[in-house]
C-alpha cells in the first residue's frame, strides 16, 4: 500500500555541481520499501511541474536502529531534479511509495554482481544491505564519465563490497564502460552462480543483459521510463516484453517493474 | 455535515458523489484499489476499450507542458472480453460505480461493443468516446460529425438500456451543436472536454516528443475553456453534463458545476495526487456548509451572468 | 555571431528578425517606446482597430488562470483615423515595421479600413483580426465561416496592394481549412491562433470574474495546441504562417519555427517581461551558432517526423 | 525609463500574521522613483503566476545617504503576495519599475492631508517625506479594521506627521472609517489650503473624494485596479474617467495613473 507523505528535508548534500543527496523524513516509506522500489516525488510550494517524478529509494536513514527517512541520489536533468538540488533543510516534497516491483533477492552462495551506470547506482546502496544481510558475496561494478561522477564509494567498500570501477576518461578503474570490467568479470567467474544486477541507461542495460546472457548468467535490470503516474494508471512507462506466442507487448514498467529479467525485455 | 447530499443524477443512474475518476487516467480502476475505496467515489469511467485488444502507440506517450500535458497513448487495452472476466469482477465486489468507456473504428463496433457490456454484471453507464484525438481510428470522425455523433449515438441507443453518455471533442467550432445532435439521437448525459489535439517539439532534436507526433493536451492548462464548454453545452440541453479538464481542487470542481456540470470527471490531477478525491470531498463539503446549500445538485448551473449582461 | 541571418520574409515584406509583437499585447507600438528599440523588432502588430472608437469592455477585463490569462478588453481603441494622425508618425519616426490589426462588424468595414491604410505612411502589412473571441462583431462570423473568410480576404485584396495577414482562430475544427480558403482568397501570409474562448468563474459569488463572462486565454497553456495548428496549417498551404501562442522563450520561438512558422509573435510573456525581445534574439541567435544553421529562415517546417511516421 | 532588475530580498519582516515588508536590492529604481509610483514584481524563481504584480514603493532604503534599494509594504491576498510574504533573505524578485504618475507635490503654504485605508498606507511614507522637504505640513489619517493593523505610527510619528487613526472595532482612534477623523477635520478647518491624497480601497477612495469636493478640497487619489503590464500595452487596468464634453471614457490607469484627481473619476 503506497502511502503519500508531506517530507521535510532533513538535509541536502551536493556531490558534484549536478549530483546530491537529498534526506526526506518520511520513515514510512522507508519501512515498507523493498530494494529497486522508488517513490514518485513533486515539491510540495512549487507549482510546476505538474507532475511527479520517479526516484529510487537511495539509502534508508536509521538514528539508533529507528528508520527516520530515505535519501535520494538525484542527478539534475531538468525542473525536478534542480528542484531537488536547490531544496533547502525544512522544505516540504511529496513523497509517494514505495512503488513498483522490488528486485528479487538471491539465496547463497549465488553471488550479487550489481551494474551501476551513472546514477544508476541509486537503487543499490539498499540492494547490498539486503542481500549481506542473507550472507551473500556483493560486487559493485560502477562506470561514469570521469572519476568526479563516482560516488559512494567508501560506503560500499567500509560495508565489504567490492568495488570496481570503469570510467569514460580513465580517471579511475578501467577506461570504458562498465561492460568492460564487466565482461571481463564474467570470463573469470565462469565456474561461479551469479546475478548480475543493473540500473542505469537504456543502452547499458541492453549491453548488460545481452552480456549476461551470452555468458549464460541471469539478469535482473531496472529500467528508466518518464511515468504519468507511478501506479498504473496512465500507460505512460511502458516497455516492449516477450510473449509466450514469440511476439511482444507492452507492459507497464511502473507495476511490471521497474526491475525486470533481462531476458524478458525486447530490448529496440 | 452528515446532512449534506453530495449525490447527483445522471439520468436514471444515481452517484454517490458527483467526482468520477477520468477513462485513461485511473486504469482499469483496480490498479487504484490500494489507495482508495473505490466505492466512495461517484464513479469510475475505466479506460477506453476497443472489442479487441490494442498495443497502442511506442513510447514517448507522454510529456509535460506548462500546466498541463500531451499524452498519446494510443488507446492500448485488454479489449472488452478480458475486460469483462479479468477486470469486473473485481470492481463489482468494490462496489464501484462502473462506467465503460468505448471506442471503436465503426459504428458496428459500438454497436456490438454496447450490447456486450449491456448483458454483463456490474456496468452502470456507457460513455462513448467518439473523441479521442490520438488515433484515426478512435471515433474522432463520429465525435467531429453533428451526423456521426448523431448517427452512433441512436445506433447504440437502440441496443442498450444502460446510461449512453457520448464524449465530446473540444476540437470543434461549436461544442454545444454536438451535445444537442446527442440529446437528439437519445444521449442520457454528455461529457466532455477530451483532450485538445497538440504536440510539442524538441527543438534540439527537432523531432516532435511524442512518437506519435501529436497528443492530447489535458490538465489545469485548459480549464478555463473547458468550463466554456460546459457553460455552452448545459444552455444548449436538457440533459445533464459531466465537466472535465484540469480539475485540481474543490474550488475547480465547484467552477465545473456552477457553470453547468452535474457531475465531473478529474483525470490528470490525479496523477500528481491519487489521494485527491477526500480532499475534494472535503473541500466540497465545506462549501456547501459554509454557503448553507443543502445538495450539491443545487449548484448546477447555476453561474450569476445577470449583473454583467445588463452591460 | 554576427553572420547569421535572422532576417525573414513573409510575402513581399522582409522582416530584420522573427519576433513581432502580438496585436493587443503592445498598445500602439509608442508605449513601449521607452523600454524597446522598436526598430530592433521583426515588426509591431497594434492594437485591433476600428473605423471608429471603442469603449470596450467594463472591467475585469484580465484573468490570469493556470500558465495562462484571459482576457476581454473588447478591442477600446482609438479608431483608424486618430491613429494614423496620433500614432502613425512616432512609429515610422522609430523605424518600426507596423502591422495593422484591423476589425470590422462588417465587410465593407474591413475594405474601408484596408483603403484607409493603404493610403497612409509607414504601414507594412494589415493583419485583418477575423478571430476575437470577446466581440461578437468582432469579425468572429467571418473566422469561423470558410467563405466568410474567404470573401473578407477577397474584398480586402482588391483594394490594397499592402501584405494581408488574416489572423485565424483557433476555436474550429479544421485551422487548415481556413488557411487554405486565405489563400485562395490571395492572403499573403497567415497568423495563428488567437485566443481560444474561455471563462473563468469565482465560486463565492457564483459570477464570472471577466464583465464579459467569457474571454479570450492566452499563454504558455495554449502553446501545445497552437505548435499543432501551426504544424497543420502549414503543411496545408504555401503562403508563410505567423505562428503565436504562449511563447515565453527562444526555445519556443525555435519550436513554432521547426513546426512551420516562418515568423512568430509574442504577446502574453510580453507583459511578464517587456525586455523579453534581446533575451529571445539572444537565444536564437545561440542556437543557430551551435548547429551551424546559417540563417533562421532556413528552420521553417523542419520538424523531422519521418523516423515516427514509420511506427 | 522603468528598468527590469533582479533584486535580491535584503530582509524581510512580518507586520502581522498578513502583512511584511520586504526589502529589495533595487536602487536604480528606489533613485528614480517617486512618491506614488509603483513597481511590477515577480518572485523569480516561481513559474506561477505567469503575470508580475503592482506594488507601491514604501520606502527608499538609505545606508549613509546612499541609496540601497526599496521596501514594499505588502497585504497577502493571493499567489503573489503569499510568495512575498514568504520570500527569504537572498532570495530575487523581479522587479520592473518605476511606472505611472505619481503624485502632483503641493507647495507651502498649502498643506497635505494623506488619507490611507490598510494597505494604501504604502505610498505616503515616501509622499510624506518628499512634502515635508518642501515645507509642507503633514497630515495621516489611517484606518483599519482593528489597531493590531496599523502600522508604522512610529516611523510617521518621529518624522513629525500628524497622526489620525481610525479602527472599525474602536480599538485605536476613532470607531468607524477613516471619513469620520477626514469629515471632522474638513470642517475643522475650513480655512486652510489643504490638499486630500488618498490610497485605499476603492470604495474608501470614493467616499474621501465625495467629502474634499463637498468642502472644496481638492484630492489626489491613487486607485488599483488589475493590472497586467504596467506600461499601457494590455488595457486591463482601465478606469473611467469624465470627458470634457460630459460623456465618460476609459483610461489606463497604469500610464494615466494610478493618482488621479478625485473629481476626475467616474465613481460607480
Ligand atoms: C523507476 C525510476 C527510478 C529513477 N530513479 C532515479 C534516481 O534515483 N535518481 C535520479 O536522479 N533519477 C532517477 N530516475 C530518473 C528521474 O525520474 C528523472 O531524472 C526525472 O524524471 C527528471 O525530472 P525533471 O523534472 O528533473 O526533468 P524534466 O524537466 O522532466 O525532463 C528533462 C529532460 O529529461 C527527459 N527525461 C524525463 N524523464 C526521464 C527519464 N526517466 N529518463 C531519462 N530522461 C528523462 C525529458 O524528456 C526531458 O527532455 C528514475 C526514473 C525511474 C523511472
Ligand atoms: C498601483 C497599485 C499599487 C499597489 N500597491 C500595493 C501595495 O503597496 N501593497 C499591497 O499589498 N498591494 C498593493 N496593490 C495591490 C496588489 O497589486 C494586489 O494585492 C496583488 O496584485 C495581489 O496579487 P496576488 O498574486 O497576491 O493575488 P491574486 O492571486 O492575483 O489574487 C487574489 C484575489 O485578489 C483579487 N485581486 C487581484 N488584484 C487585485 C487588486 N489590485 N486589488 C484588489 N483585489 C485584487 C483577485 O481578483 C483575486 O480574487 C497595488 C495595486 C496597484 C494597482
Ligand atoms: C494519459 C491519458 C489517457 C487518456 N485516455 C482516455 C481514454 O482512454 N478515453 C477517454 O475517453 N479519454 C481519455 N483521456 C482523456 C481524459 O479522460 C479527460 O477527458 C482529459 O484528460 C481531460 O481531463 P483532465 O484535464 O482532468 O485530465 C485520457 C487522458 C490522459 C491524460
Ligand atoms: C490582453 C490581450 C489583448 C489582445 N488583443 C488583440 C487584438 O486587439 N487583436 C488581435 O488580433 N489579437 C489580440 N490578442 C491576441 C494576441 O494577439 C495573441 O493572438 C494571443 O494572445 C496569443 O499569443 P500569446 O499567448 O503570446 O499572448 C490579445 C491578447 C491579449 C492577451
Ligand atoms: S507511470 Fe502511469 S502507468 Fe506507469
Ligand atoms: S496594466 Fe496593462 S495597460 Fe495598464
Amino acid at each position: 500500500m503506497p502511502v503519500d507523505v508531506e517530507a521535510r528535508v532533513i538535509s541536502n548534500t551536493r556531490l558534484s555541481p549536478d549530483y546530491n543527496v537529498i534526506a526526506l523524513a518520511a520513515p514510512e516509506i522507508a519501512r515498507a520499501a523493498a530494494p529497486g522500489q522508488f517513490v514518485m516525488v513533486k515539491p510540495a510550494q512549487a507549482s510546476a511541474p505538474l507532475l511527479r517524478r520517479p526516484f529510487s529509494v537511495f539509502e534508508v536513514l536509521r538514528t539508533n536502529g529507528r528508520i527516520e527517512g530515505l535519501t535520494l541520489l538525484s542527478k539534475r536533468i531538468g525542473t525536478t531534479t534542480n528542484l531537488l538540488f536547490n531544496a533547502a533543510v525544512g522544505d516540504v516534497i511529496s513523497c509517494l511509495g514505495p512503488l513498483g516491483r522490488p528486485f528479487d533477492l538471491i539465496d547463497p552462495p549465488a553471488e550479487a554482481w550489481m551494474v551501476a551506470g551513472g546514477v544508476g547506482l541509486a537503487p543499490f546502496a539498499t540492494l547490498a544491505e539486503a542481500l549481506q544481510s542473507r550472507g551473500i558475496n556483493v560486487t559493485l561494478i560502477y562506470g561514469a564519465r570521469t572519476s568526479r561522477e563516482l560516488f559512494y564509494l567508501d560506503w560500499f567498500r567500509t560495508r565489504g563490497v567490492r568495488v570496481l570501477l570503469a570510467t569514460e576518461d580513465g580517471s579511475s578503474g578501467d577506461r570504458g564502460r562498465v561492460t568492460v570490467p564487466l565482461e571481463r568479470e564474467l570470463q573469470a567467474a565462469s565456474d561461479r552462480n551469479v546475478m548480475v544486477y543493473a540500473c542505469g541507461p537504456e543502452p547499458m542495460l541492453e549491453a548488460v543483459a545481452h552480456l549476461a546472457s551470452r555468458y549464460g548468467r541471469p539478469s535482473q535490470v531496472s529500467v528508466e521510463r518518464v511515468m504519468g503516474c507511478g501506479l498504473g494508471g496512465c500507460y505512460s512507462c511502458v516497455i516492449p516484453v516477450r510473449n509466450d506466442n514469440g511476439g511482444q507487448h507492452y507492459v507497464r514498467s511502473c507495476i511490471a517493474g521497474p526491475v525486470f529479467s533481462g531476458e524478458e525485455i525486447v530490448w529496440d | 455535515m452528515g446532512l449534506t447530499d453530495l449525490s447527483v443524477k445522471i439520468g436514471s443512474l444515481t452517484l454517490a458523489n458527483p467526482l468520477i475518476a477520468a477513462s485513461g487516467c485511473f486504469g482499469y480502476g483496480v490498479e487504484y484499489a490500494g489507495v482508495v475505496d473505490l466505492s466512495h467515489l461517484g464513479g469510475v469511467a475505466v479506460k477506453g476499450l476497443f472489442l479487441t485488444e490494442r498495443q497502442g502507440h511506442p513510447p514517448e506517450r507522454i510529456v509535460e507542458t506548462p500546466a498541463g500535458m500531451l499524452n498519446a497513448i494510443g488507446l492500448q487495452g485488454i479489449g472488452v472480453h478480458r475486460f469483462i472476466k479479468e477486470k469486473l469482477p473485481e470492481l463489482r465486489e468494490r462496489r464501484a460505480t462502473v462506467i465503460v468507456n468505448i471506442c471503436g473504428s465503426t459504428l458496428d463496433e459500438y454497436v456490438e461493443l454496447s450490447r456486450i457490456l449491456s448483458d454483463a454484471e456490474g456496468v452502470a453507464a456507457i460513455e462513448l468516446n467518439i473523441s479521442c484525438p490520438n488515433i484515426k481510428e478512435g471515433g474522432i470522425t463520429f465525435g467531429c460529425s453533428l451526423h456521426g455523433t448523431f448517427d452512433v449515438v441512436s445506433a447504440v441507443r437502440k441496443v442498450t438500456r444502460l446510461p449512453i453518455i457520448p464524449k465530446l471533442t473540444p476540437n470543434v467550432t461549436d461544442v454545444a451543436s454536438f451535445a444537442k445532435a446527442s440529446e437528439d439521437a437519445g444521449a442520457d448525459a454528455v461529457s466532455l472536454v477530451n483532450t485538445f489535439l497538440a504536440m510539442a517539439i524538441d527543438v534540439e532534436t527537432r523531432r516532435p516528443k511524442l512518437s506519435n507526433i501529436v497528443g492530447g493536451l489535458s490538465g489545469p492548462a485548459i480549464r478555463p475553456i473547458a468550463v466554456r464548454m460546459v457553460y455552452d453545452c448545459h444552455r444548449a440541453v436538457k440533459i445533464p453534463v459531466i465537466g472535465m479538464g484540469g480539475i485540481a481542487s474543490a474550488k475547480d470542481v465547484l467552477e465545473f458545476m456552477i457553470a453547468g456540470a452535474s457531475a465531473v470527471q478529474v483525470g490528470t490531477a490525479n496523477f500528481a495526487d491519487p489521494f485527491i478525491w477526500s480532499k475534494l470531498l472535503d473541500g466540497i463539503t465545506e462549501y456547501l456548509n459554509r454557503h448553507h446549500i443543502p445538495r450539491v445538485s443545487d449548484l448546477t448551473g447555476t453561474v450569476d451572468t445577470g449583473v454583467h449582461a445588463a452591460h
